[in-house]
């Protein structure tokens, strides 16, 4: 009979808090928009799915053995917790408090003496150590997707780099928009929170979970979501942004085929980047390294089984472990939160900050050369959200001209802006990290 | 000693009631999941071509030469196994 | 001249014990039985091989570095090792004891004071560590699993869930048979090592993996060995127990076609589970998570090759890391026990057990359902042992009638087994865990 | 809070700098190197064929059957599936 | 203007030192010569590529966490790590000392000190843990190489084994040349470091890592870089030799066809082989032993997805990590020295007196032979640098005889070398570990 | 100084000794289980066809689909390639 109570005691329907509820509902809501909407499914069915079973009640696969020690708030356990990050007061909340805060060795002291009382690290916790708190998976998808990416019609017409820089506009416009909110005591964003948001605008999800995890991890679940979501929802941010500030006539520019780039460039490409990161800006030399030493590998030549299977195979592996980490941050503490509402409104304002900036500096770059030879169109995709944004400048070139192709002209300031992304992410983290 | 019974007669009791609590659930959940699914959807497949066509972008860059590419190669080969 | 003397007694010759002998055999036996008969090789070679190299006199490959530390017995190294753990007498025996009922802090203190003396981890040990105590490899294979499990035969009926749940009783009664072994005096085991055993009946490697390495991790090489030889032997243990509870006409029944399900049922199913889970049972939440997060990526059809990896290229790696860290446990001292023998037999019987349950279960539903519609021969696939056990109900629907084809049906209560096992695996964790 | 303002501040235009003098140096890099390529190395592949061939050895042991067996997995493939 | 300033003194070029410019050079010279001249660029475009990213100014993308501290020198984490260390002195220089020199209790409580300190491993730091340190990555290598190697033609002649073993006396020979160079002054090689230098001749290069990180890991990089180095300038370096040491009638001699090799004797070789090690010499049983098991998954039939696996995916993904680990070691202080020179030169010996000694080992064995029946040319190829060496072979069998294929004569000798090396390297670590 | 070439010298005698004295006993032992396997097992292929035919199972859950997937997907490909 004492076992009956147990496992009703010990079910997740007697236990679930409104928090776990609703964070479930909205792990199924992120799965809809990635099976059936297709918001980049690769990443969003695992957060989604990461996120429901982070939320499961009393299973505690996204805590650390300490979390979940302090959860089941046994006394003496409580007590040797307290006894181990010194502090006085027994209180759960308390040791929760000394334990986020504590330095690595009262860390490291606190999980073993979690585990010394029977507890240990939720499945999903352990993922999120090994995958995201060493940092190692955003840069190794950064790797794969250098390998994926061709600087072909980059190095054809390198000057739709301004166009990638122009685009992180929205970066840090956003950044001063989350220390405005901060400022008008709406939200409470600190600079390293404010820098983290930021990056939304870059486009990129494996830059701004790198960044975020390094800044402000508390903010990573709402972050990686409103990044993945906003780079889904480009085709429907994007265009009215570009119609806004564009002419009909400019619309229907054509641009001239871009020139042939020899093998030897594409080899030397992310060779002379990597050195240009090394002598500027070393802060961003993981990031950015990961990312040439892919694309080396893919265009040398002489290790296509090394890029075909940072493509593929590891990749796709990183893909799943760095998702459920990621789902793993959607816990209703952190999510349903004020702040989440704010980053969400940000990240959009960041994009379309980004847009405008890209859109604008592509005219300006335009007007310079007389007028007739750059669509602005092709400024948006500066953002990157590689290669969604190229698509959108190629269907409004399209619209405005049937016989207007610009997705190979628009692939350039693409992958421009994950370089400037980058760049900015080094930025960010040079100065506030 | 006495424990150890009471012990495994209680988990034998418990486990294998809560085994048939738990599937017969899962059988009511799954047939009204079906019978919901028969009844708002009787489209077997929602524009699948759609859904192919948006499968490519992954994250940053794009995965979407991997298919291409299969097809290339595997045409290669083929050609080559033709052309001995 | 001393030299040659070291490598003399050094030699694995020289050292042998008559246990390892007698476990290289066994590790030679494994394999023999995996690649000339067949038996479940892809875990059965590494884990025979493994069983080998364990047993390699003087490598030490399958112990930690504190029990090298001990094995080679320096009695520096045995005083400090004493005195990290706290105890009087520098005996190994005594400080191995110790050792192994250490808690965590004291065993971390003990790994680092065996390295401070320049011994290490082995090869073996190591992979044990990674794979299976993290209780990681299970959880993936489960997920691997899942991405290659049609449940569309069960959806199709889903009544057949009731088949897999009888058979689940193997498992049950197994636990009971444990407990009257030690009662009677002939075998020693808690609570704990009879749920673990009792798992073996659960006909699922991956499950039994997971629990044994949370309740007894001691047994960990008899009972896998035990769960995938008994896997391989269902087409020779499963038949005459199926013949005997079952009539001719019974056997002659021909089933009706499954209904087409359709791809929504499909995906929408995994998340069913996964929420019952979270409602009702979260200690199963890792195994059955796990398993729901490989079908969704199999059945949402917009991340493939997310599936494809979890299928091929990670299930592989993973396999590959859980067979060696299995071997890893062959060592004589824990293998050659007269617990052992107890254990095959006790698995045997639960493999019996379980297959009779299913198929008296179907008898049952088959009488309630008028008595033509259900063969009771689909019963002994609820054991699951996938896809072995739905293979042998259709062999003997086909002696039976040669035109009854109970393939199809049958995968329903096999996948359901699979379902039941891991559900009986979490309420044995909640409860002795 | 002034603090935080100027810091924001500060980070928006040092960042945004950066950025363009980050990009635009990667612009004259970048065409310095097409300009010595285009002129160094006019023939636009080098031998392909010898790069090609000596691609498969890895470290100890030989990954150059792996090419040969693709083609062999797939013929055998593309075999079966004519042979239906 | 603070901040501007900060950007600027934190960059790379105001920070480089001569010493990481030189290796930056020599990282690039290593991706020519693996892109351009196809020195097995496998491994060489990781390294080299690792190699720039670790001398990368400022970013310590190859220090550990203590390591960083101390190169950013607050006094107050200086102090810390002093009182940690146990040393009087705060001064950079003593504390690295002494962190080098310190016990695994010691360096751990240093690592959570710069931890604290807000320091932390840099990624390639971290690769180098998990994949060199740990030991794991070469000996996966080995077992993907294991699962590459076909047998067959030395099954069909065993004593083409004697072939292997005399290549080994280039590695015995080179470590009395290390031997002799400081015995005269003019390096300071310990014992450990010559076995080190000595296994370059093993012309294996898993082999050399697995070896060096365990005997000298302060050598690696030039260790590994000499090793693969030399292994692509086999076809340079053997012929010369080759031709010196056989006549023009030698070279014509042609070998009679291998007869068939039974599949069972295929897959019973790496079961004989690892019995033999498991009696004679537990120390090589970890490299061994996964070469054992990668061909045992090669050549039993029954797991073929796991044997493609452990030749294609893993191993790849390995070969990356291992190779950027390497890299990780090309940093200025410890490549840019004198003894590095002494690597290189002693290397080349190696690989010369390994090349004769096949040579003469085979005239001896054709000598007693009869005469006719051994081409001495196939000697060379018990190097190993599979399959370089027994191209080379063949390249010059062919010179002399337009009809005389040695191609599958000489790869008996070729795969008998990579097991002579690596009982080789097990004797090393046996007498000098 | 002596230590060194002392160690030096033996590691070479032994080292050298040992690997000649393994690869000795190695020729031995594979030509004795070559002789057994010709002498006892005649046939060259004992049931190929059975092994095949077991290989996919993989512990819980069907790999069985495995290969005939590979087929599927290949033969779409071809299909593609050659419907161009
Ligand atoms: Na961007
Ligand atoms: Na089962
Ligand atoms: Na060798």
């Amino acid at each position: 009979m004492e076992k009956l109570l147990t496992l009703l005691t010990a079910s997740g329907i007697y236990n679930i808090s409104a928090g776990q509820f609703f964070m479930i509902l909205i792990g199924l809501g992120l799965l809809f928009l990635a099976i059936r909407k297709n918001f980049e499914p690769l990443l969003l069915v695992p957060i989604g799915f990461g996120g429901i079973m982070a939320n499961i009640p009393e299973a505690g696969l996204a805590y650390s053995a300490v979390e979940n020690a302090v959860h089941f708030a046994k006394p003496e356990v409580l007590q040797s917790l307290a006894s181990v990050l010194n502090i006085g007061s027994s209180d759960p909340h308390d040791i929760l408090h000394a334990y986020h805060g504590s330095n690595a060795t009262v860390h490291a002291a606190a999980s073993l003496a979690a585990q010394d009382a029977g507890y240990s690290n939720g499945m999903l916790y352990n993922f999120y150590l090994v995958a995201i708190a060493s940092g190692v998976a955003p840069l190794l998808i950064f790797m794969g997707v250098g390998a994926m990416t061709d600087f072909g019609p980059l190095l054809a017409n390198p000057k739709t780099l301004f166009l990638g820089a122009a685009a992180q506009f929205g970066i840090f416009a956003t950044v001063l928009g989350a220390v405005a909110l901060t400022m008008l005591g709406l939200m409470d964003f600190s600079i390293q929170d404010a820098a983290a948001i930021g990056i939304i605008g870059g486009a990129d999800g494996p830059t701004a979970i790198y960044v975020t995890s390094l800044l402000a991890p508390q903010l990573l679940g709402a972050i990686a979501v409103a990044a993945y979501s906003y780079m889904a929802l480009v085709p429907l941010i994007q265009p009215p942004i570009m119609r806004a500030l564009t002419t009909e006539a400019e619309r229907k520019i054509k641009m001239s085929q871009l020139r042939h780039v020899s093998k030897t460039e594409k080899v030397l490409f992310p060779i002379v980047l990597l050195i240009l990161v090394a002598l500027l800006l070393p802060d961003a030399a993981p990031l950015l390294g990961m990312f040439c030493f892919g694309n080396l590998m893919r265009e040398c030549g002489v290790v296509d089984r090394l890029s075909d299977t940072a493509q593929n195979a590891l990749i796709n592996i990183v893909t799943i472990f760095l998702g459920l980490s990621v789902g793993s941050k959607l816990s209703a503490d952190k999510f349903l939160d004020f702040q989440t509402l704010g980053i969400l409104l940000l990240g959009i304002v960041a994009f379309g900050i980004g847009t405008a900036c890209g859109v604008l500096m592509a005219k300006v770059m335009n007007k310079m050369a007389g007028g007739d030879s750059i669509n602005p169109l092709i400024g948006s995709a500066g953002v990157s959200a590689v290669p969604m944004a190229a698509r959108v400048s190629n269907k409004l070139g399209l619209e405005a001209n049937a016989q207007n192709f610009l997705l190979m002209h628009a692939m350039g300031p693409n992958v421009a802006g994950v370089i400037g992304s980058a760049v900015a992410a080094g930025v960010m983290i040079k100065f506030v990290g | 000693m006495e424990n150890l019974l009471s012990e495994g007669v209680s988990l034998m009791v418990f486990g294998m009631g809560f085994v048939f609590v738990f599937l017969t659930l899962l059988v009511f959940a799954t047939s009204l999941m079906s019978k919901l699914v028969v009844k708002y959807q009787p489209a077997p497949e929602p524009k699948p071509s759609a859904r192919k066509a948006a499968k490519p972008s992954a994250g940053t860059g794009s995965a979407a030469a991997t298919n291409d590419e299969l097809v290339a190669v595997i045409s290669a080969a083929v050609h080559k196994y033709r052309s001995r």
